[in-house]
């Protein structure tokens, strides 16, 4: 079996999760699950649309942000991914800040689309690469976007899953729990609990996450390196210095 | 073409900066199209308690005017230079309270700029319902959704903007703007009650009587003043015409970083006289 | 382009109409771009039931389904020939009862399509009140503006239809479909679950790579068949392509004032093979 | 002074109205409207703008039906014209029907755009050249849309004018009735008592309507007379055999 980088691990990793996908968007910096949607939309025959926000290639441009938030209302977006500078065990992302809002103790930038897209995209993948306490908190300090809401508050969409550094995390939506389901090769159950500050569920055994095989590693290397290069070029370069001229 | 169209071209940007008021509500388009050229002419006329709606987010021309002491209210989906990292004159106003902030989430801002296009007090929007975002908006009410059963909704009140203002490809003489593939230009001009434009070039026919370009121009009846500004957007792209200066832009991310460093840098690059600008 | 797109362009206008279910819910749209030749097909192939709604009212068209017998109810702001007269066959289905009516007034179809497109349940809309266009209209609430103190406001639902059908000029082969100046088609695309489309022909090269034609083009993602009609909006008009075929018109006018001359109309221009139809 | 036509007489009167309007939209079948409409143009130096719904033409045409119904909403049209197949005193005006909705004796086609731009325009004109009582009763069978309105309702727009065959009423909003301002050269204000089905307020002395001056004319003919022959080519070609080809 051919060798792989990190990155490409984690791009195999969310590409099996977008398997049941016909359309996937993808927001701004965000080199990994772009190329994984890219990767999924490979397998398919090119037969998935892809759009990726701020693209400017045919066929992963999007005619504008009205469009595409009205388009995940019309339930015609199955996929999307979110980060976030913290997040809880109930799936609760903070992309705003940490202390007490509004004057607080460190800024980013803001909700951008999360507080809407969580609720309305069906399966949400959080993908946040650093797995460390300072990320993965007990409580966010400030709720961009919550993972889950009471039973009566419109919500076709939501988290799916937590793809990290270390592991993969799915989100049991009945439970509003994490549950380990696989810790990247290299890695262990107990440095995934080490590096994390909230409570989730882990059974007996946890497997290995599959690692990727030749073809997929094919299709990474030929098809999607040259096709992130051009929203992404610094990250293409990076990790595929080879493929990408 | 009439007499009275062709007075909405003004000659120059900071002609249009003037035509813009100390505390005016102004919407900043965050795609293709961001009118650096007229912010920084907005530094040297030297407004003051702007009420800033980046439409959905916003990069550097909001850190710039908020650096420049220009901004009393930010009213944003958040604020970052992207890949150069976070806006740091936005930061650092949000947290020493030198700015307003009022947190959205971007469809919001979209909702409420298209409830005032369509003259509706409010707009629904899904989503938001538990957020932190919603807690810290007194404006954003909960509903029930009169066509539900115990369906809560968000509504939104209508943003209706004093001035929109971006940058184009071109403009004709009677004062119709080709915006190109950024069709969301239209509703920030709808919504606000003006719109000043600086365009990189005027064009001798009118742009509505092309078939091509017609469904992609923006109708003067929406226009204010439009001034000629080459290279209007730059350092950051127009497509067809320029692509992000990089190098521009990572020198603004590493001097804004420190109040001396973007005193130097306004100093250099704004503060003089228009051209020489960067 | 890729595999499965290809399998958007089906090789009839009657194969197209078999994909419009009996029972639909089916936009119409009324400006340049109406689709006449699907709807020859749908009542050659007996259309039942249908539930049309005019976008935002209708004309030859609406007139000639509901003549046929394909319709059911029809939601609508109007529905007229123009200057032809009014719309003979409509006005006998209402007055009737044979089609069930649900009067609406433009802006508040217009509305409730963009509520669909949105996902959203309703859209406030001003106006309205005190007509007995809103007191036929159980589905249309009036509510108290929660921004607003004692101020009434109609709220409509949102309209998702099952299909909208219109003709355009040109579609190519990834399904994207360029519909020029009639930017709504994009909302009833939007607001539908699906879109079926007639074109005057087929183009060899992707239209959004085109930077003229992408901002009104419509893209493949909201499209479920495409048939290639020339002529398909005939008798009425194409901008670009073909005008109004008046003494045709005039002729559907005369002729549909009596059921008698409507069958005879419907025997010599819809019941014959495609391609020799009117 | 040059003599006139009766439709001479009619667009030379509703311009006069349209003088404070910058922007007046023109609807559907309202070729004299139309007319003065363009008048008004004309009459300005060009400076106000024209919308005709369904004109091919720049300047006239519009960015289509949504653009202009969220435009009056925005107060950006100053002007408009409605019609009745009944309208009555407190200015409602039916469009859609006689008889017991919804399976009328008579039907017409629908209240298109009425229920709406009269609440929004301020100055909506209205507009029936056969003054008669089967037109203008006491009270219509349905209301397309109200004349007035309860206070607390949002309304900006209004009735201002209706401009008839015989004569010119003003509408009273204050209160809710039209009163007689000017009756057509040739006609008297006992024609338009009997031939009106609604009660209406009548001053001592009802001037009679000023006629077009030569001027007026002028511009009409060969300005004015083109231009509408574009969206309404049968009416120009009638009404001026020799200014339209």
């Amino acid at each position: 079996m051919a060798s792989y980088t990190s990155e490409e691990l984690l791009i195999a990793t969310i590409a099996d999760m977008l398997q049941p996908a016909r359309h996937i968007a993808v927001g701004v910096l965000s080199p990994i699950p772009g190329s994984a949607a890219l990767l999924a939309r490979a397998r398919s025959g090119n037969t998935k649309k892809v759009s990726i926000i701020g693209s400017m290639e045919e066929p992963y441009r999007t005619d504008g942000g009205v469009d595409l938030f009205d388009c995940a209302a019309q339930g015609r977006i199955d996929a999307f991914f979110l980060s976030g500078g913290q997040i809880d065990g109930q799936a609760n992302i903070n992309l705003t800040g940490i202390g007490d809002y509004p004057r607080q103790d460190v800024r980013w930038s803001g909700a951008f689309g999360s507080a809407y897209l969580y609720f309305l995209v069906p399966r949400v993948i959080l993908f946040r690469e650093e797995h460390s306490r300072r990320v993965f908190v007990p409580k966010v300090d400030f709720i961009s976007a919550p993972g889950t809401s009471a039973p009566n508050v419109y919500r076709p969409g939501g988290p799916h899953a937590l793809v990290t550094g270390l592991c993969v995390f799915l989100f049991e939506r009945a439970r509003g729990r994490f549950r380990l389901a696989s810790v990247h090769p290299g890695h262990s159950v107990e440095e995934v609990r080490d590096e994390t500050g909230f409570d989730f569920d882990c059974p007996d055994q946890v497997p290995t996450t599959r690692t990727p095989d030749d073809a997929t590693l094919g299709l990474v290397r030929e098809q999607v390196a040259p096709a992130i290069a051009s929203p992404y070029p610094a990250f293409a370069r990076r990790v595929w210095p080879q493929a990408v001229a | 073409m009439n007499d009275s169209s062709s007075a909405l071209l003004l000659d120059s940007v900071d002609t249009l900066a003037a035509r813009i008021a100390d505390g005016a509500k102004v919407a900043l388009f965050k795609d293709c199209g961001v009118p650096m050229a007229l912010g920084r002419a907005l530094v040297r006329r030297q407004a003051r308690d702007l009420h800033l709606v980046t439409v959905p987010t916003g990069g550097m021309l909001p850190d710039l005017l908020i650096g420049a002491g220009c901004v009393a209210t930010v009213e944003t989906a958040g604020v970052t230079l992207g890949e150069f990292g976070l806006a740091p004159r936005f930061i650092a106003a949000v947290k020493s309270g030198a700015v307003t902030i009022r947190d959205a989430t971007c469809p919001a801002i979209y909702a409420g700029l298209q409830a005032a296009e369509k003259g509706i007090p409010f707009m629904p929007l899904r989503g938001l319902i538990g957020s932190d975002v919603l807690a810290s908006r007194a404006d954003f009410k909960v509903i029930d959704n009169p066509f539900g059963d115990d369906d809560p909704i968000v509504c939104l009140p209508a943003i209706r903007p004093d001035c929109a203002i971006f940058h184009a490809p071109c403009a004709d003489r009677d004062g119709n703007v080709y915006i190109a593939r950024q069709a969301e230009m239209k509703i920030l001009a709808h919504a606000a009650r003006e719109s000043f434009v600086t365009v990189e070039r005027i064009v001798d026919f009118n742009l509505l009587e092309d078939d091509k370009l017609a469904p992609a121009t923006l109708n003067a009846l929406y226009v204010s003043g439009i001034a000629e500004a080459p290279g209007g957007a730059a350092p950051l792209n127009l497509p067809g015409h320029y692509d992000y200066d990089t190098d521009a832009i990572r020198a603004y991310a590493k001097a804004a970083a420190t109040p001396q460093g973007f005193r130097d840098w306004l100093a250099a690059h704004v503060l003089v006289p228009t051209g020489a600008a960067a």
